[in-house]
Order: C-alpha cells, then structure tokens, then sequence
C-alpha cells in the first residue's frame, strides 16, 4: 500500500474518532447513557492512537513504545486516586495536556525553523505561549490543592503589574519571533518567560478559589491543543481542543453564575482576587442541640432535606450520611439531597462524593428542583455548607455574596446545622441562618456528630 | 496564510459550537466525569506526539516528542479509568433495588 | 480523491452535528417558520450561481447559471419575507396586552 | 488588491456568513428570539451574496444582474402569499432550491468536462440526480397542494417496479458516467430520468400525504446543495446544506413519531403507501346539540380546552375561534388551545393560523403539556379535529393509527365537535369519541358554527 492511500485510511479513521467524541459527549449528558459516553471516548482514543502507528512517517518506534509505557505507567495510578483527589489529578491532568501540547510546538518550530512561514510562526508561539503557562499554573494549582504548597493567597505590592510585564514580554519575544523566526536564541527565552507567567498567575489565588482556576485552565489546555491542531494542519485536534475548551469555558461560566461572579471577572479579574478578609463577627446567641435532640426531630419528620456542602468533603461524611438516609427512608421517610451548583470547591464535588457513597442519583436534587420544596419541608439538616445557604445573598444587598443563588434552607420549619464552629465558609462572611429561631446548631466534625445521631436513632428503634 | 487555515477554521468554529451545543445539556451531576472525560479526549494530541517522535529527525525533537507522548498519554489512560470508575458510581434507586 | 474532500468531510459532519442540535430545540410553535427560514439560508447557493453566471466562460454554462441565480435569489427573498412575516405574526399575551 | 487577497475577503465574509446561519438557527428556538435569528439569515445572507459580486472571477455582471431581478420578481411576491397557501409555497421554493442545485451541477459538469475525476464525477452524478428528483417531486407536490393536480393518489399495477426500474436506469447511467466522464450524451439522459423519476415518486401520494414528503423533499434538497458543496469544495454551501437538510430530516422523524409510523416506512415506504381504504361506518346514535345549547355549557365552565384540526385551516375558522377566547376570557373563563404535532396538514400548522389570528402563544399548549390538564377541564371544543382525538389509537391495537399519542380529549367533564358530518379525518377510520354519553356534536362548517356560538354568547350577555 503506498503512503497516500495509507493516509486515505488514517484520515477516516481520525473521522471516525471525531464523531465518537461528539457521541461520548452527547452521552455523559445523562447518567444512564454516560457508561456508554466514556467506552466512545475509549473507542475513538484507541482507534486514533492505532491508526497513527500506521503512519508512514514514523521511522523508529522504540521511543514511542518507551514513552508509551511510561505513560501508562503514570496514568495508570493517576486514574486510582481516591476521590477526594479528584481535583488535583484534574490540576495534574491539565499540567500534562498543556505540557505535551507546547513540547509539540516547540519541536514543530525546530523542525520548521527552515520554511516556516510568519503566519505559522505566530500560530506556534502562541501555541506554545498558552501550553507554557498552562503548564505551570496547573502545577501551582495542584501543588496547592495537594497542600504541597501554601494555600493562601502569596501576594505582594505591585504584583499585578509584575505580572503583567512579564506576560507582556512572552508576547513582545513572540511578536520578535514572528518577525525574524530565525532568531532561535528568543524562543527558549519565551518558553522561559511564559512558563514564569504561570507561575505568577496562580500563586496570588488562595487554594478555596482553584476550582475557577482549574476550569479556566481547563479550557486554556483545550484551545492550545485546538491551535496545536491549526499548527500541525490535524483537523482531529482542532476538535478535540475545541470540545475540551468548550467544556472548561462553560464550566467556568456556570460556577461564575452560582457564585454570581462577573463573566469578565473571572476571565481577567478573578486572577487577582484576594480573599475578603474576614469581617469581625460578633458573638451572638445561638441555640444549640446534641445528637440525642437531633435525631428525635428527624425521628419525628416526613420530609427531610439534607444540604451538604465542604465540610462534608472535608469530614468524608458521606458513607454516614448515606446511612443515615437509609435509616430514615426505611422509617418512611422522605429524604432528598439538595445539591447547590457550587457547594463544596469543585463543579460537581457533592455528587460525585455521594454517588461514591451509593446514594442513588435521583436522590441528589438539584437547586432550582428543590427551592420550591422547601416550605413544605420538616427539617433541613444543613451539614458542613454555609455560603451556599447564606440569606444574606437575598437580603443584603452589600454582602460579598448579595445575588448569589442560594439553597432556601430558612423556609423549613426546622433547620438543623452540622459544622464544628461559629466561623464562617469560603466568602467569610458571616450567616444569619445560625440565629433564627427554628435553627438549631450542631456543632462538631461532620462524620462524627452524623455517626452519633445514627446511635441514637437505633437507639430510639430499639427502645420501642 | 496556509492553504488549510480557512478549513480548519471552520472546523475549529463548528467543533466549537458542537461542543457548546452538548456541554451545556450535560447534567449537572457528572460535572466532575465530565471534566475528566474531556480531558482524556484532549489527550488525543498524543497522536501528533507520537508522529514527532517517530520522525526521529533530531535527538531534540525526538526527546520533545518523547516527553509529550509519556504526558498525553497518560492523561488518555487515567482519563478514561478515572471517569469510568466515577460514572459506575452513579445508580439510580431502581437500579440499586434490583 | 479530490485534495479537499476530507476537510469538506469534517465540515458537513460537524455541521450536521450542530444542525440536529439545534433545529431538535426548536419550539414546535415555530415547526412551520422554521421550514421557510432554513429554505432561505439553503438558498445560499446563490453565491454559486453568481460565479457560474459571472465567469461567462459558454452560453450554456452561462444561461444554466442565470437560471440557476434566479431560482435561489426569488427562494432567498422570498423565504426570508414569509419568515419574518410568519415570526412577526406570533406574540405573548404579556406583549399583547402593552 | 491581488486575486488572492481578495479571495482572503471572501473566505472570511464566508465564514461569517456560517457563524450567522448558526446563530439564526440558534435564535428561532424560541418566539422570543425568533425575529433576531431571522435578522441574523437576512444579514449572512446579503453579505454573502455581496461578497461573491466581488469574486475575482466574475467577468460580465449583465446575467446576474438580470436574473437577480427576476428572482427577486419571483421571491417577493411568493413571501407575500396567504398563510394558508405557505404549504404550497414551501414545496414550491423546494422546488426551486432543488432546481438551482441541479443546474449548477450541469453547468460544472460541462465546465469541468476535461479535466474531471472519476471521484468528482460521481460526486457531481449524484448531486445532479438528487437536485433533479427533488424538483419535479416538489412541482408535483406544489401542484397537488394547490389542486391544479388532482389530489387523490394516481396508481397502477406494478407501479413499485417501474419506479424503481427508472431510478435503477438513473444509477446505471450516472455509473456508466463515472466510468466514462467523456460521454457526454448520456449526462442529459441521466437527467431527463432523473427528473421523470421525480414525477413518478411523488405522483402516488395523496394530498393529505404531501406534508412529510414535503419534509423529506426539504432535507433532499438541503444535502443536495450540500453535495454541490463538496463539487465546487464551498465551505459556505456544505454548511448550509447540512444545516437545511438536518431541519427537514428532523421534521420528518418528528410528524413520524407523531403519527407513529416507523421512520424506514417513511424512509423508504412512505412513497408507496396508498391511503387505507375508507371502511363502512355504520350509522349509530350520537347526541347532537344546537349552537344555543354550546353557548350556554361554554358560559358554564370554568375550564375550556380548544383542540383546532385540520378542519379549522379548511373553514379558515381561527380568527372567530379568537373571538370566542377573548369573550370566554373575559368572562373569567380560563381559554387554551391544545396543539397536536401533527394536527392539520404541515408541521406546526394550527400554530401559525392562530398567531396570524392574535392568539397569544402562551395559550399555544403541547400536547405532552396539556394532556395531564383533561381531567381538571370542563369543557373540550374539538374544532375540526379527528385522528388526533381519536381514542382508537390507544385502544385499538388494530387501528390504522394505533400507538400515535392523541390529545386524551375524552377525559374531560364534557365534549363538543364541531364538524360538518360524520365522515372520518385523514386516516379514513371512525372515532369512538363521538359516540361517548359525555359527547355534543355540533354539526356544521367550524367558522358558521363558531360565529353563531359567539353570537349566542353575547344575546346571554346581554340577556343578563
Ligand atoms: N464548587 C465549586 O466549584 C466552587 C469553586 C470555587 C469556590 N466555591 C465556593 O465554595 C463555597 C461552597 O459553599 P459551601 O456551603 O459548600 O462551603 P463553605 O461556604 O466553604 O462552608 C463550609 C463549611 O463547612 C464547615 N466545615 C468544615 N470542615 C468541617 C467538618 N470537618 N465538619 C463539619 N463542618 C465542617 C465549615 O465551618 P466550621 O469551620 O465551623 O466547621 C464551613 O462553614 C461557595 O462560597 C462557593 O462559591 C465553590
Ligand atoms: N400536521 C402534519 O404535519 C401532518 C402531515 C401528514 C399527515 N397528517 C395527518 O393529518 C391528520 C391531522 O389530524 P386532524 O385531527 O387535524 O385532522 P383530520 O383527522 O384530517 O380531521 C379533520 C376533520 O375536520 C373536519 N372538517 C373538514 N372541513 C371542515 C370544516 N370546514 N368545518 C368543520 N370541520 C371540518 C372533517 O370532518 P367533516 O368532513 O365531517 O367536516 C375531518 O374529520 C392526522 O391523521 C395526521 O397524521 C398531518
């Protein structure tokens, strides 16, 4: 078979990929076709990888193989972790996709250094500019999240315009390039520069905040592949990169909406954000509650609704709080999850946590679903969320949070409210729901105060 | 201009709107599969690593080429292992009974 | 194959991706607008007929092309007007009432 | 400027234009909306078409010139047809669509005649042969639709075979053509058979057929153009193409659905089928009932369910039907209309005619919507309505229209039909509905018989 009709048939087979990814996209819209969803995805991946062995450019393989395995020999343990480190894989995962996207380029540009064009030129530096820096800050992100790195906030003054300079240098050495491509001596400065802005961008973001972070990055490793794929002329990683971009950009765009942040906030502002610092609270009067109180008012409710939030994730409450809906569902009572888009650090966090747990996915109902349900709810038991059931997002207009959707735990005829203290959650700011009167504060770590009120209801079972 | 960067615009922009079109229906309950399966179709670039790499034209590209190929395609392997293994985890109450 | 054909290929999937998206959104109040609105931006092969005309290169070539102008460009304005005239005709009871 | 930099222009006008088409698409998914998407057409329209006049190839303007004037003569005129007239209109610019798709085709092929692929060959045979089939299949349709060509199905013995036997010989000789691209004779003997066939495909069908094929006949012509996109390798028209002919695939799967029949049988049999025999209804009781008498159970209700049908675009009956919403509404009498996908003869028929009579489209009810409201309403009005209230198709396995999802009309408190006799709707079979205790036929024409309800609505007005 000559090379052009071998090239025939890798063209089709990278077709038959790009549909596949569309399908498994189309599919993990649901949970019942999202199996479905990810064995395309699998299907199309293996067929490209196959397909491109077959290249006939390729001379060599034993680099391949080696890297190859070495790649499954990182990944593989990478697709182990346990899944409350899910988001710094995802930080991780982005580092790697960003890293092997500006490896290409840069080795495009040497390879090319002889007929490159100034068109293509500026495609690659660009490339190689966005694959830099997405490379380091999601090392940043995931150091931090992983706790190998300060989580708070490093700022100093003037930061955002050391920032700035240095961004504004990657892009004055690329536009140098652009005119003059063979200066070889500018691109590993370039490189360089741009792996610093990295860096730079996000260490000043406190670790709460990496979620936006992540998704943005998300989308930056996205498009560099999709201009990877302008550079190298492959029309499957223009789509590719344009579906995963898509994706992170509307991640982005949906916890900007729940946490009612400015698109153009986040896309150019959120980088500097510093957290609030958190407001002096008063010590105001609460009424408190032990588990033995808290489980007879749950004994004694028809419906319930529970909120978590990140003190669930923190505390690894979930298995407990799967129990405890079992045992009160067996007793005939209604128990639902109220799921607000952004509660716990990450798109998706409490879901995928509860699902872990077993709790079915009909049960998780999600915020605009479940608001109308809450007059007609007994007892909603808050357990480590704050920000996202905060009244103060409706009612104060000045507050941090003023416009943010909230979960409407308040109308319940009783709010019961796990969390170890009187301090605040992720804005800072404090929550006036601890002091109505129908709310009751349970204070103590998560799983532990969830683990007691399971005593005390089979206790309560057994005495009857 | 290249000859292809007309046609590969349109491509970029219609994948663009594809991938709005879709991602916005995905529910909100598999935003963290989702996030990792994407990633795992992102690593696709490992088929132009590899092309790198098997060109074997310099050591320095080869290298490039090499450590792009060990980097995507371990995003592809734990991609797809880790949203697998989330997804399974998501069952209906039907499903759990039965 | 024609050196395009792939590229062409990727555009008519991708667009037809975008197409079933979007036109299975559509209100089925509009099912009938919708018909007329997609016949005039079908009619987009005008721009077509335009360069056969204009290129003048035979008679036949010529008079097929002139044909072909009139046919899309009436489909064109014609598809448009009944559109917006159909579009313009459906109103909320909250703007009827202002 | 040079001929390249030009083409640069054209290009970017191009995918302009695309992102445009998209986004107008995009905005006719609702009636909010809907004006902006059309706005977006005309603009990706007008600037492509500007654009293109610019086109370096262009040698004499005269004849464009000249038939941009006649297709504007032709266009404007046919923009301002009644509503009632706009499903002819639409098999119509079918037609024409098709035929600028055909003749393009032709000319490339005599163009391109030395120097044409065996692959462009086909390409071009295909296009000519799907463009020329959908232009004498749409004139038919037009013809029929307007009755200057009688409306009944016209068949014979053995007509299956000799359609097929031409379309055969149309395949053969396009075959014969890729083969031998030289042989110009046997291209205008392709398309005189493919234009035949066109004729005999769509000649079989009853009138009352003509709505899916006019859907199918839309999405031929749409990848007809996109083919032709692939001949002359336009981005623009490849887009447009795909986008039309997924609307009309689209549409025909949705009134399949709607009218349960299997997608491959319209695929495929749609075009055979002949309109089942009409079987003997014999004649039992119904309960009859005066305009005086609607009049009075009407001002009683408190819920009313309006179910227009195909009968109402044929008495022209939509804006009395106004009329009687206004006065119930002002009576305090809650008014919808409940919409059949299918109900009428095109897709989204009913709800065209009651916008153009002012209805409000809040008051427009789908029938998944308002199935669940039956039981709580009074009184129905069936106007002009049949197989799409037709109990049949839920009870009787046997019917001609079993499984279709009907408007459950027969659940509510009291029916009303308004229709001129006993004679049965599309699918010629009798409908168990007019037979129900709870059921007043109103026999008359829809627009006599409305007026005259209205009218008695008013002397009980004034009576008062
Ligand atoms: N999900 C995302 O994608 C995302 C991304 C970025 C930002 N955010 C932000 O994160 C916040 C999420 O809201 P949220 O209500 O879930 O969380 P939150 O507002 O951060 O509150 C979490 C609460 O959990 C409590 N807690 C911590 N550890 C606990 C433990 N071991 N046991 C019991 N309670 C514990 C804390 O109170 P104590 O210290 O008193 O126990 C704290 O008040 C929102 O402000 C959101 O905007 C979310
Ligand atoms: N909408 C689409 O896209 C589409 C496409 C293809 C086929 N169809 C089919 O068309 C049918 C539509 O159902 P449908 O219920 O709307 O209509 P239908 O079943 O055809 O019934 C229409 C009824 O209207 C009555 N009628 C006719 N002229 C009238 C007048 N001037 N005044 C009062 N009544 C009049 C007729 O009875 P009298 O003669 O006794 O008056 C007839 O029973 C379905 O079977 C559907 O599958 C629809």
């Amino acid at each position: 078979m000559n090379a052009a009709a071998i090239q025939q048939y890798l063209d089709f087979a990278y077709i038959a990929a790009v549909v596949l990814f569309i399908l498994a996209l189309k599919w993990l819209s649901s949970p019942v076709s999202a199996r479905r969803g990810v064995l395309a995805g699998e299907v199309a991946a293996g067929l490209a990888v196959v397909a491109t062995l077959y290249n006939p450019e390729l001379v060599a393989y034993k680099w391949i193989v080696i890297a190859l395995i070495i790649g499954a020999g990182i990944g593989i343990p990478l697709g182990m972790v346990k899944i409350t480190a899910v988001p710094q894989r995802t930080a991780l995962s982005h580092a790697f996709g960003a890293l092997s996207a500006a490896m290409i380029g840069i080795a495009e540009y040497y390879v090319g250094l002889s007929r490159i064009s100034r068109f293509e030129m500026g495609e690659i530096a660009m490339e190689v500019i966005i694959g830099s820096l997405t490379f380091t800050g999601s090392l940043i992100a995931a150091g931090k999240l992983q706790e190998l790195l300060p989580q708070r906030p490093i700022v100093y003054k003037g930061q955002n315009i050391v920032s700035l300079s240095v961004l504004g240098a990657a892009v004055l050495l690329a536009a140098a390039l652009v005119i003059h491509p063979e200066q070889t001596v500018l691109f590993p400065i370039m490189v360089i520069v741009a792996l610093l802005f990295g860096v730079m961008l996000v260490t000043p973001i406190g670790g709460a905040d990496m979620p936006t972070v992540i998704s943005l990055l998300n989308s930056y490793a996205g498009f560099s592949a999709a201009l990877l794929g302008f550079v190298l002329n492959s029309k499957v990683l223009i789509v590719a990169g344009a579906l995963d971009g898509s994706s992170g950009f509307i991640l982005s765009v949906i916890m900007c909406k729940a946490m009612n942040r400015s698109f153009t906030n986040v896309l150019f502002g959120a980088f500097g954000t510093v957290q609030v610092a958190v407001g002096k609270i008063e010590a105001r009067p609460v009424r408190s509650a032990s588990a033995e109180e808290a489980a007879e008012i749950l004994d004694a409710a028809r419906k319930v609704v529970i909120i978590p939030g990140y003190g669930m994730a923190v505390a690894q409450a979930q298995h407990k709080l799967r129990e405890l809906h079992d045992i009160l569902t067996k007793r005939g009572i209604d128990v639902s999850f109220a799921i607000h888009p952004v509660a716990g650090r990450m798109p998706g966090h409490m879901n995928v946590l509860l699902a872990e747990a077993d709790v079915p996915y009909d049960r998780l109902i999600e915020m605009d679903e479940i608001n109308p349900e809450f007059p007609r709810t007994d007892v909603v038991l808050v357990v480590g969320a704050n920000d996202v059931v905060n009244p103060a997002a409706r009612n104060d207009k000045n507050s941090p949070i003023a416009g943010m959707p909230i979960l409407n735990a308040s109308e319940a005829q009783t709010v019961m409210v796990i969390k170890r203290s009187m301090s605040p959650g992720f804005a800072g700011i404090d929550n006036e729901l601890y002091y109505l009167d129908k709310t009751l504060m349970l204070f103590g770590d998560a799983k532990n105060f969830v683990t007691s009120i399971i005593k005390e209801l089979n206790a309560v079972a057994a005495g009857t | 201009m290249p000859p292809d960067f007309i046609s590969n615009l349109y491509v970029f922009i219609l994948a663009g709107f594809v991938g709005f079109g879709l991602i916005k229906r995905v529910s909100p309950l598999l935003h963290t599969p989702l996030m990792s399966l994407t990633n795992a179709l992102d690593a696709i670039v490992v088929v132009a690593a590899i092309i790198i790499t098997g060109r074997h034209e310099t050591p320095l590209t080869t290298t490039l080429g090499a450590i792009a190929v060990a980097a995507s395609f371990s995003n592809m392997v734990g991609g797809f292992f880790i949203t697998d293994r989330m997804i399974r985890m998501f069952k209906s109450g039907a499903a759990k009974k039965s």
